[in-house]
């Protein structure tokens, strides 16, 4: 099973769990992205996630899609916040179960990887003294 | 010539100063023509660390063609997660 | 910070997340453990952990600490149940927090293969037709 | 001749059928002394995968002496998580 999913409203981290629990499997793991309250050495007082929503959503879905079949996994679900977040807000969820720990591990892990280099998603940090789009400057 | 109406998200939005922008192009270009287009146009995309184009909501190769009706977008280096 | 727990009672994924979360980490990783229905082809009804409960805190401990040091992480917590539970129930909860994602999944990881392989918790699996204690005979 | 006390957990529990378990032996023994003398004594035990001995609650080594007042416990193999 796979579950994709874009929110401008608090993502839930006992939701996202019971979308791949399973009585079949023991296995669960979650990689919970937060926004930090600095980034190289600056303050970071708020930020703002832009996503090209139709692309992000199939990106995510063959993302997903790609670790469940390379990792035998159970479920995969995979929660993306957009708009404007505070410090300590969730920005992504990742959940993924398994009958086997160490593929939940490494498909988990995947997934919060090649989300981050393909996922059409931009984040805008505002800083005291300004703001400016992460990544997008050498 | 042809227009040719691209999507603007993130740092390209900021770029071209609106959600869209319209290269004139001859019919049928390839990825790599818009790609040179937009720098000329807007110098200011060749100093971003680097920029895809999407067609019909996914990647899309340097070589490939952009045919009438294609919906496309730049996306500027991604920092999602 | 390490926060180490053995409970009769049901344990809480957002407590979990709580105890690590902090504005300076990006990354959090949680396994979660769950009782599956079966186990080598026989349904299981239901389990009971038993544990001793002064050495497994230690070795909790010791775990975690190891952990916490070897990957830099921020923070672990290790909660276990003990007592009866029932198909579905969490009987474990890592988390952990990093500043760098690839440390916490590590971190995360070794936390559980150390805990199954030293901990002394033991669990009684009830089938339909009989019980045993997993994994102690060949 | 000395009475050693040990802590019984999980299967070994239904072997020796009680919490604890008292064994006889030369004073200051070796952990592997008590190992040969539960064997001995609950022949179960060595159909067991393994078993440990903890001593103050911490793992012991084989040639480790045990002193009067030692905690002990059989440590059958563990199956938390």
């Amino acid at each position: 099973m796979i579950e994709i999913k874009l929110s401008d409203q608090s993502l839930s981290i006992d939701k996202a769990y019971a979308t791949v629990q399973d009585p079949t499997c023991g296995g669960i793991v979650l990689f919970i992205g937060t926004i930090r309250n600095h980034n190289k050495g600056k303050t970071v007082t708020h930020l703002d996630f832009e996503s090209y929503a139709p692309m992000a959503l199939k990106e995510m879905n063959r993302i997903a899609e790609k670790a469940k079949t390379e990792h035998k996994l159970h479920a995969v679900t995979l929660h993306h916040r957009v708009g404007e977040l505070t410090i300590g807000d969730i920005a992504v969820i990742i959940a993924v179960s398994s009958h086997h720990r160490k593929a939940a591990f490494a498909g988990c892990e995947q997934v919060i990887d090649e989300l981050k280099e393909h996922v059409p998603i931009w984040k805008k940090e505002f800083l005291e003294d300004g703001s400016y789009w992460v990544n997008a400057r050498p | 010539m042809e227009t040719i109406t691209l999507l603007c998200f993130g740092i390209a939005r900021d770029i071209t100063g609106a959600a869209t922008v319209s290269l004139h192009l001859r019919p049928r270009p390839t990825v790599t023509d818009l790609r040179q287009k937009l720098i000329e146009e807007y110098p200011a995309f060749g100093e971003l660390v680097s920029f895809a184009i999407a067609r019909n909501e996914e990647y899309a190769s340097e070589e490939e063609i952009v045919e009438n009706g294609d919906v496309l977008a730049i996306i500027p280096p991604v920092s999602g997660g």
